[in-house]
């Protein structure tokens, strides 16, 4: 009993309309990475429905190489969060602007 | 992947592995020079190994195309990253970054940029973009002491993380419609047409929300200023010409091998060209600080980039490529004189700190005006020829409306640019002087004035160099 | 003797200006004065040589092309001929002897070099103007002869008020030389060619329209030049300059210069009666102005340039009324009688310590040289037109003219002549006896008259005097030698019956001895000057000047400001500052959206899938039609 | 057109254009010792006179449409060439430069700051404007166009007056949008040229015989004329000159309303009236009437002015409204007295200008209400000055008078009323320039100054000028002569 393709498609569109809105609306740089995260799964849902639509493994070869990357962006953030809280002692991302105009 | 892949492969593996290298020795012989040394020989060597190889198979496991448009430009990010390291030799010496993270790290970044302008595939360009971004969320925090940096660097690593989502999402929908990620065909989408058509362009236009963060277009293109202040100047100054010219490269390649395709896209990308240079230009005209100001001019060329590539035309495609190269070539060469010039106190940003500095650093002052006006587009500079040719195409594809938009945006472009160098002659009130500059620093002065003047004067070298390597 | 000689006539003063201009100051004074005069005296014995040469059709000497351009070609030519021959005698004689009086005159003046440079550079156009034989050269002269009267009015450019007699004097003639200008155009156009014989010969082919208005552009030319009514307001201002410039310039040569236009355009303007009724008008308008105003005059020398405007007027009239030897005879009179008075003048003034003002000289026969007083008496009687001086003939042969001129309204200037005549012999014997007459009334102590002050009047006296004989009319037995010098130049024949001509003169005679009963009664014992309303009004000249101020320069002065502030600062700069300021506020609407905060950025990429999201839909409604 | 092959002759045009680069080149190299600079300025700006001088003497009479003509390859990718022309115009552009160039370094003479780049930028101007008048390619000629513009740009912002930076910024601006207008119109020229005949050039020689249909013909004819009415000012857009000029140092003013004031109206005879002939026919009524209305409002404000830069900046409006009138009528004397009261006007104002800097260098001022009585102090420059402002007004006999009388009388032939009209505005002229000849040499002294009076190098700048003006004025043939050719060819729709 394989899923309808457009049943897929649908579930992974609002995945991903989900993460994007828990990336504009939450502050703390913690739940926007969560976000993000959200949003690529939603991206490796896609592919793995699209490659048993048409039958190709080129799909599911990208999911593996997506949570590559993923793995990789997360390890960067990571570090990147904890060296801000290190030295604002604080992670609301409004909090960094000492830039602008 | 068969022995005649990796040989095509070669100059990239030569960067990735010198920078894993360099990397390794930097665990243990912490003494700067030797490393720079040794990423800039690295460096060379890819980009003369890119020159002479001749690569044995076209295609390198049917991700990478090994074909002369693709050498080219390894070529040019090699030299390109070779140019880096010698601006941020003294940089590194005097803060006291750890020589072997970042000069591998800018390997790391070229080899990503190379890959990126040979992608044939959408796996393969989703790659060698990820690559080289990771490695400039390092680079641009690098500075440890500097709290601006950091905050830089979250903006940069912020906004890319979202542009992945995008692009990500945005391939996975071409893939569900056109079954296939090798791009020629991928961006045809003619296979399977019908109603899933809007879905494959969604997904495009996804794609196109991504790489609009990675170019600046306009409304993705806040995170510009900031970034380009807060990361130290030759961070700065490889962001603002590898990363935006490796993608640019990478579409124009997309674009010649596949012909007219994006018919569909090019009212959204009138609306972004036009947008990007407007805001570009009006955004600069109230600046105070020269990093901000070169930031929001990168963002006025990346639309008239756009304005090249919507001509989709072989004219277009030929004057986009002399575009970024040209672009490439004057953007080093802003952030150089700013390297060069930065001393203990920090680089002279806000418009006071360069007030009259012209009269203390008479030559690379004047260099900087050189390239200010190149960047503007006064006939005689490489700008010029770019913008002329850009200009050209975009009137012989009937986009009348764009041209005169860059016109208008150019004549912005000129005031603020004017008063900037009005700014570096004034003779009252001088700036304090700044730091003389080391050799490095001065021969990638010399290189960038001179291809300056030689593409201005005389533009049909490579003019015919493109013409060439253009499929 | 090869014509192009006939070009040191004029080159020999410019080469003296011009030597008195670069080394004037350096060298000793007297050599200055020495070139000065011999610069004209040099002019005056060349054309007496030359003299020959003006018989018949005269000749034409050309130097070399000056302008050459697709059908113009014209070249530095000078025709001495019958009508330039005397004028040019005149010129040069005239101008000898007032330079000597200058050199008496400007003794104690120190900017000497300047000076004589100027006059004879003036002696110089104005020998261009007569000899011309293009009018391109000839606008060469009527420009320099403005410029020269330019520099010399504003001499003593130290005092504000001399400069701006100066000026007004340069501009007022330059809106002249403007009519003339568009007459040498229309010319060229017309006849395409600026010889000026060229011209009169084809007048005939000119259609009859054009022909009136060209004569009266040349004729709004001369009055320009010769300070008739419509531009006539700087010539009293003009005495601000040294006595010999007033003598020189506004006496003897510059005023006449229009006259000679009209002369020289005999032939194109007699074409049209309505242009020649003009010309009387103007000349007759101008004289009864001029006239009125000269009675009311308290300056010595202003009373003498209303007088010469007036003179100038009976030429015009002259002209007018077809007779181009009465208007030339009674110019050659006028230039003798009035160097004269003006030289005479200058001794007064001296004598009465610089003071200009009649009212408050007088008795002055016994203070100075007693022949000063009877030289000053010469030139007054001619003035008048008592009888058988040179004055009361050559007047009469203009008002015989007149009165014999076959249209009838002539007749009506014929009265205006005869009424000018009476003022005129009024307010010569006023003048005569207000500075001469009774007791000395100034305070000035009196300067000492050098010797060449007195003695070039004495030529000029009795050149006044015996003018007559120059044009003897017929009837009294005289050889008219110089309307039969004229020939074929000379315009109407002019015969009247006896009986007229001898009530004619017996009229003159009459009314010049009215005049002078009238003056005797008036001013024989001193009566201070009336002030009303009439006498100011005259003293002002008809309120000309003020009349001049608000109808052209006032609105040219707002004018000028309405364009300069008004246009180019307000309106052309205010839409420029106002575009850029419009543009900069984009800008800094533009810079407000980086706000710094990473919320706004994220939300920028939120607006921009917003415009994929919207694009996307209007691809799925249009079903993706491609 | 038949190309007319370079003749294998020496490339003195090229040497015209290269020889004061070069002379700039070696300045900057000299930046320490202003000695030398100086000097090295002064033989570059000596050889490049010389050169003219020899054109203008050995090749002043040649029959064809060029009297020298320099074609080689340059970006063979879009046709443009390295074309340099000559003919009768452009020749006296040359002479008039290479004399004001000399003019204008010795006035510079007594610069101090930064002594060597002032110097490179007046050579690089140089180079700039013989550039302009004898480029014959498009973008050849749109390079030198904007080139000639920077070192102005920099003389008027470093070395100018009290807001030299809002002058400079809007004189650059200015003419900015006009030529990017034409840089527009010259690539849609090239692109329809190269659509009709398949050959792709920017040459004007080749652009000539482009069929355009009328609205093409109007929008190209439009983008040309922006860039060229905006440079030489006619009046709405003339207000950036002021500026300009007021601010602009000694030199740079000289050379501004000597030089790049010409260049806009050679650009409108070189370039926009042989390429777009029926659109230049209909559009010269309105040339016509705005050099007119340019003519009365310049002369207007000039009367208005109480600084003496500022009237002058204003009179030369005025007179370049008389030159585009000329050129306005259509008509051979017209045109070759508009070409010569151009070369005549360089020559008064320019003058005119040195001795607004002498005056300004003595006296520090240059408002009329604190000069006056300069004859009684300083008799020589006075007279100079006396003898410029009255050949500027156009007295006959001297230079302008010769120029601005064929115009009228070439202009009255088929337009009457603009040569009367015009003939009016000289009055006006007699009225700004008296009023500023008796605020400067005539009146009381506004203040007792013991002034120096002209030294050697002054006489070395007025003199020869004065004696040119003269013989301009008394023997223009010389220079009307080379005119005659060309002036026939351009008025004949100019298909060469």
């Amino acid at each position: 009993m394989t899923i309808p393709f457009g049943h897929a498609l649908a579930f992974a569109a609002a995945l991903f309309v989900l993460g994007l809105s828990c990336v504009l609306l939450r502050r703390q740089i913690m739940m926007i990475l969560i976000g993000v995260e959200i949003m690529l799964n939603a991206a490796s849902l896609v592919f793995v429905a699209a490659s048993a639509y048409w039958r190709q493994v080129d799909g599911q070869i990208f999911v593996m190489l997506l949570m590559a990357i993923t793995a990789a962006e997360v390890a960067v953030a990571l570090a990147m969060v904890v060296y801000l809280w290190r030295r604002k002692r604080t992670l609301v991302a409004d909090e960094f602007n000492g830039m602008r105009g | 992947m068969s022995l005649l892949d990796l040989l095509a492969l070669l100059p990239i593996l030569i960067l990735a592995f010198g920078g894993t290298a360099i990397l390794m020795a930097g665990a243990w012989y912490r003494e700067p020079r030797p490393l720079l040394a040794g990423g800039v020989a690295t460096a060379l060597i890819a980009a003369v190994a890119a020159g002479m190889v001749q690569p044995p198979t076209a295609e390198i496991a049917g991700l990478f195309s090994a074909g002369g448009y693709a050498r080219f430009f390894t070529i040019l990010w090699a030299l390109l990253a070779a140019a880096g390291l010698m601006v941020a030799a003294r940089y590194i010496m005097e803060k006291g970054l750890g020589a072997g993270e970042y000069v591998s790290l800018v390997l790391y970044a070229a080899a990503g940029m190379a890959l990126l302008s040979s992608a044939i595939h959408l796996l393969g360009f989703f790659l060698a973009l990820e690559t080289f971004t990771l490695a400039f969320y390092i680079l641009i925090a690098s500075n440890r002491r500097c709290a601006l940096a950091a905050e830089a660097g979250l903006k940069y690593l912020l906004m890319g993380a979202v542009a992945t989502g995008f692009m990500a999402f945005g391939i996975a929908l071409i893939y569900a419609v056109s079954g296939t990620l090798a791009l020629p065909d991928a961006a045809r989408l003619t296979t399977t047409a019908g109603e899933l058509l809007p879905w494959g362009l969604l997904g495009w236009g996804m794609v196109l929300i991504a790489v609009g963060f990675k170019i600046s277009l306009a409304p993705f293109h806040l995170w510009t200023p900031d970034v380009y202040q807060g990361a130290p100047a030759p961070v700065g100054g490889l962001l603002a010409t590898g990363s935006k010219g490796a993608v640019v490269a990478a579409l124009v390649g997309l674009l010649a091998m596949s012909g007219p395709v994006w018919h569909d896209l090019t009212d959204l990308l009138w609306l972004l060209a036009a947008l990007t240079m407007l805001a570009g230009s009006l955004g600069a005209l109230g600046q105070k600080n020269l990093k901000r100001l070169l930031a929001y001019s990168s963002v006025t060329h990346m639309g008239t980039l756009l304005v090249g590539l919507l001509c989709q035309s072989s004219e277009g495609l030929a004057a986009t490529t002399f575009y970024v190269v040209v672009y490439v070539l004057t953007s080093l060469g802003a952030f150089a004189v700013i390297a060069s010039l930065a001393d203990e106190r920090g680089e002279p940003m806000a418009f006071d700190e360069w007030r009259g500095l012209g009269h203390r650093h008479p030559v690379r002052c004047a260099v900087l005006v050189l390239v200010l006006l190149s960047l503007a587009g006064l006939p005689g500079t490489a700008g010029f020829m770019a913008k002329f040719a850009v200009f050209q195409a975009a009137l012989q594809s009937g986009y009348l409306g764009l041209v005169l938009v860059g016109v208008f945006a150019s004549v912005v472009s000129f005031a603020f640019y004017l008063r900037v160098t009005m700014l570096l002659f004034q003779s009252e009130e001088p700036a304090s002087p700044r730091h003389a500059g080391t050799a490095s620093e001065h021969a990638v002065l010399a290189a960038c004035t001179a291809a300056i003047l030689v593409f201005g004067l005389f533009p049909g070298i490579l003019f015919d160099l493109i013409s060439r390597i253009l499929p | 003797m090869n014509h192009s000689l006939l070009f040191l006539i004029p080159l020999l003063p410019l080469f003296c200006a011009v030597i008195n201009l670069l080394f004037g100051m350096r060298l000793p004074r007297l050599f200055a004065e020495v070139m000065a005069v011999t610069g004209v005296a040099g002019a005056f014995v060349l054309t007496l040589i030359f003299w020959g040469h003006a018989e018949g059709e005269g000749t034409r000497a050309v130097l070399f092309t000056w302008l050459n351009s697709g059908t113009l070609d014209v070249s530095f030519a000078l025709n001495f001929d019958r009508l330039a021959a005397p004028m040019t005698l005149m010129v040069t004689g005239v101008a000898t002897l007032i330079h000597l009086y200058a050199v008496g005159y400007m003794h104690e003046d120190d900017d000497y070099g300047r000076f004589f440079a100027l006059l004879n550079l003036f002696v110089f156009a104005m020998l261009v103007i007569v000899l011309a034989d293009n009018l391109l050269v000839l606008f060469l002269g009527w420009e320099g002869v403005g410029l020269c009267s330019y520099g010399l009015i504003g001499f003593w450019y130290r005092k504000l008020e001399n400069a701006k007699a100066g000026t007004k004097a340069f501009l007022v003639t330059r809106v002249g030389d403007v009519f003339l200008g568009i007459a040498l155009l229309w010319l060229f156009a017309l006849t395409g060619t600026l010889s000026i014989d060229a011209i009169n010969d084809q007048a005939a082919a000119i259609p009859s329209g054009v022909v009136i208005a060209l004569s009266l552009l040349l004729l709004l030319g001369a009055c320009g030049k010769s300070a008739q009514v419509p531009l006539m307001t700087w010539l009293a201002d003009a005495m601000a300059g040294p006595t010999p410039v007033s003598a020189l310039i506004h006496a003897a040569t510059m005023v006449t210069a229009g006259v000679y236009l009209l002369c020289r355009f005999f032939p194109l303007v007699s074409l049209s009666a309505v242009a020649m009724t003009a010309i009387t008008a103007i000349g007759a308008l101008t004289a009864i102005y001029a006239a009125t105003c000269a009675m009311a005059q308290r300056e010595i020398k202003r009373v003498l340039a209303y007088s010469t405007m007036s003179q100038v007027g009976y030429m015009f009239m002259a002209v007018g009324a077809g007779t181009v030897a009465g208007a030339m005879f009674h110019l050659l009179t006028h230039a003798f009688f009035k160097a004269v008075l003006f030289m005479a003048a200058g001794c007064v003034i001296h004598l009465a310590g610089d003071e200009n003002d009649i009212f408050k000289m007088g008795g002055l026969a016994r203070r100075g040289p007693v022949e000063l007083f009877w030289v000053f008496l010469a030139g007054a009687v001619c003035l008048a037109g008592l009888p058988l001086t040179g004055g009361f003939f050559s007047k009469d042969g203009i008002l015989l003219a007149l009165f014999t001129h076959p249209d009838p309204v002539y007749r009506v200037f014929w009265l205006v002549g005869v009424l000018t005549a009476l003022l005129t012999a009024f307010y010569t014997f006023r003048l005569v006896y207000l500075v001469f007459a009774g007791d000395y009334r100034g305070a000035g102590h009196p300067h000492a008259i050098p010797l060449l002050m007195r003695w070039p009047l004495w030529p000029l006296a009795l050149l006044g005097l015996a003018g007559g004989l120059l044009n003897l009319p017929a009837f009294v037995g005289g050889g008219e030698r110089l309307h039969h010098w004229y020939g074929a130049l000379a315009g109407r024949e002019v015969s009247a019956s006896h009986d007229v001509e001898w009530m004619l003169i017996a009229l003159a005679a009459a009314i010049a001895a009215a005049g002078w009963l009238a003056a005797h009664w008036r001013y024989r014992s001193y009566r201070p000057p009336l002030e009303n309303r009439a006498s100011r009004f005259l003293l002002s000249g008809w309120q000309a000047d003020a009349l001049v101020d608000r109808l052209f320069v006032r609105p040219f002065a707002a004018m000028a400001r309405f364009c300069s502030s008004g246009c180019d600062r307000t309106l052309l700069d205010g839409t420029l500052d106002g575009l850029a300021r419009l543009v900069s506020s984009w800008a800094s609407m533009l810079v407000q959206l980086t706000t710094g905060r990473l919320t706004t950025y994220l939300s920028a990429f939120a607006w921009g899938f917003l415009i994929v999201l919207g694009w996307f839909l209007i691809k799925l409604v249009n079903g993706g039609g491609h | 057109m038949t190309m007319l092959a370079s003749l294998p002759q020496f490339p003195w045009l090229s040497l015209l254009v290269l020889l004061p680069l070069g002379g700039a080149l070696l300045c900057l190299l000299h930046s320490g010792r202003a000695a030398e600079c100086r000097a090295l300025a002064l033989a570059t700006s000596l050889a490049v006179f010389g050169v003219a001088l020899y054109l203008f003497v050995c090749h002043g009479q040649g029959e064809g449409r060029w009297l020298l003509y320099e074609d080689s390859a340059w970006i063979s990718r879009y046709g443009i060439r390295y074309v340099l022309a000559m003919d009768g115009i452009a020749l006296l552009m040359v002479l008039l430069t290479a004399f004001m160039q000399l003019a204008a370094i010795l006035l510079a003479w007594k610069v101090e700051r930064q002594v060597a780049s002032f110097f490179a930028l007046l050579l690089l101007l140089e180079s700039g404007l013989m550039g302009i008048f004898l480029a014959y390619d498009l973008v050849f000629f749109y390079l030198f166009w904007e080139v000639a513009l920077i070192p102005m740009f920099f003389l008027i912002s470093i070395w100018g007056g009290v807001n030299r930076r809002r002058a400079a910024l809007k004189f650059f601006l200015y003419t900015l949008v006009g030529s990017f207008f034409m840089l527009v119109a010259m690539i849609a020229l090239y692109q329809i040229h190269g659509g009709q005949t398949g050959v792709y050039t920017f040459v004007i020689g080749e652009l000539l015989q482009t069929r355009l249909t009328a609205t093409q013909e109007g929008w190209l004819f439009a983008g040309f004329l922006a860039a060229f009415i905006v440079k030489s000012p006619l009046v709405p857009f003339h207000t950036w000159l002021t500026d300009a000029l007021t601010e602009a140092p000694a030199a740079g003013s000289l050379d501004l309303t000597g030089l790049l004031l010409k260049t806009g109206i050679y650009g409108l005879i070189r370039v926009a009236f042989p390429l777009f002939p029926n659109a230049t026919a209909n559009f010269l009524p309105i040339l016509g009437v705005l050099a007119l209305v340019g003519l009365f409002h310049a002369a207007w404000s000039a009367y208005h002015q109480d600084d003496i830069k500022r009237l002058l900046a204003y009179s030369s409006i005025s007179h370049l409204g008389l030159v585009v009138l000329g050129l306005a009528a259509w008509q051979l004397t017209a045109w070759e007295g508009s070409i010569l009261l151009m070369v005549t006007h360089g020559i008064t104002t320019g003058a005119l200008f040195i001795l607004v800097a002498l005056i300004r260098e003595r006296t520090a001022t240059r408002s009329m209400q604190e000069l006056g009585g300069l004859w009684g102090q300083v008799p020589c420059l006075a007279f100079f000055f006396l003898l410029f402002s009255l050949a500027s007004l156009g007295l006959p006999g001297l230079a302008n008078f010769a120029g601005e009388i064929l115009v009228l009388l070439g202009t009255f032939q088929d337009h009457p009323v603009w040569a009367v009209v015009a003939l009016l505005g000289v009055v006006f002229a007699a009225a700004y320039m008296l009023r500023l000849i008796q605020g400067v040499i005539w009146g009381p002294a506004a203040k007792e100054r013991s002034l120096p009076d002209l030294t050697p190098r002054e006489w070395l700048m007025l003199l020869p000028m004065a004696l040119l003006v003269v013989w301009l004025g008394l023997y223009p043939e010389p220079f009307l002569a080379p005119l005659h050719g060309t002036v026939a060819t351009l008025l004949a729709g100019g298909l060469p």
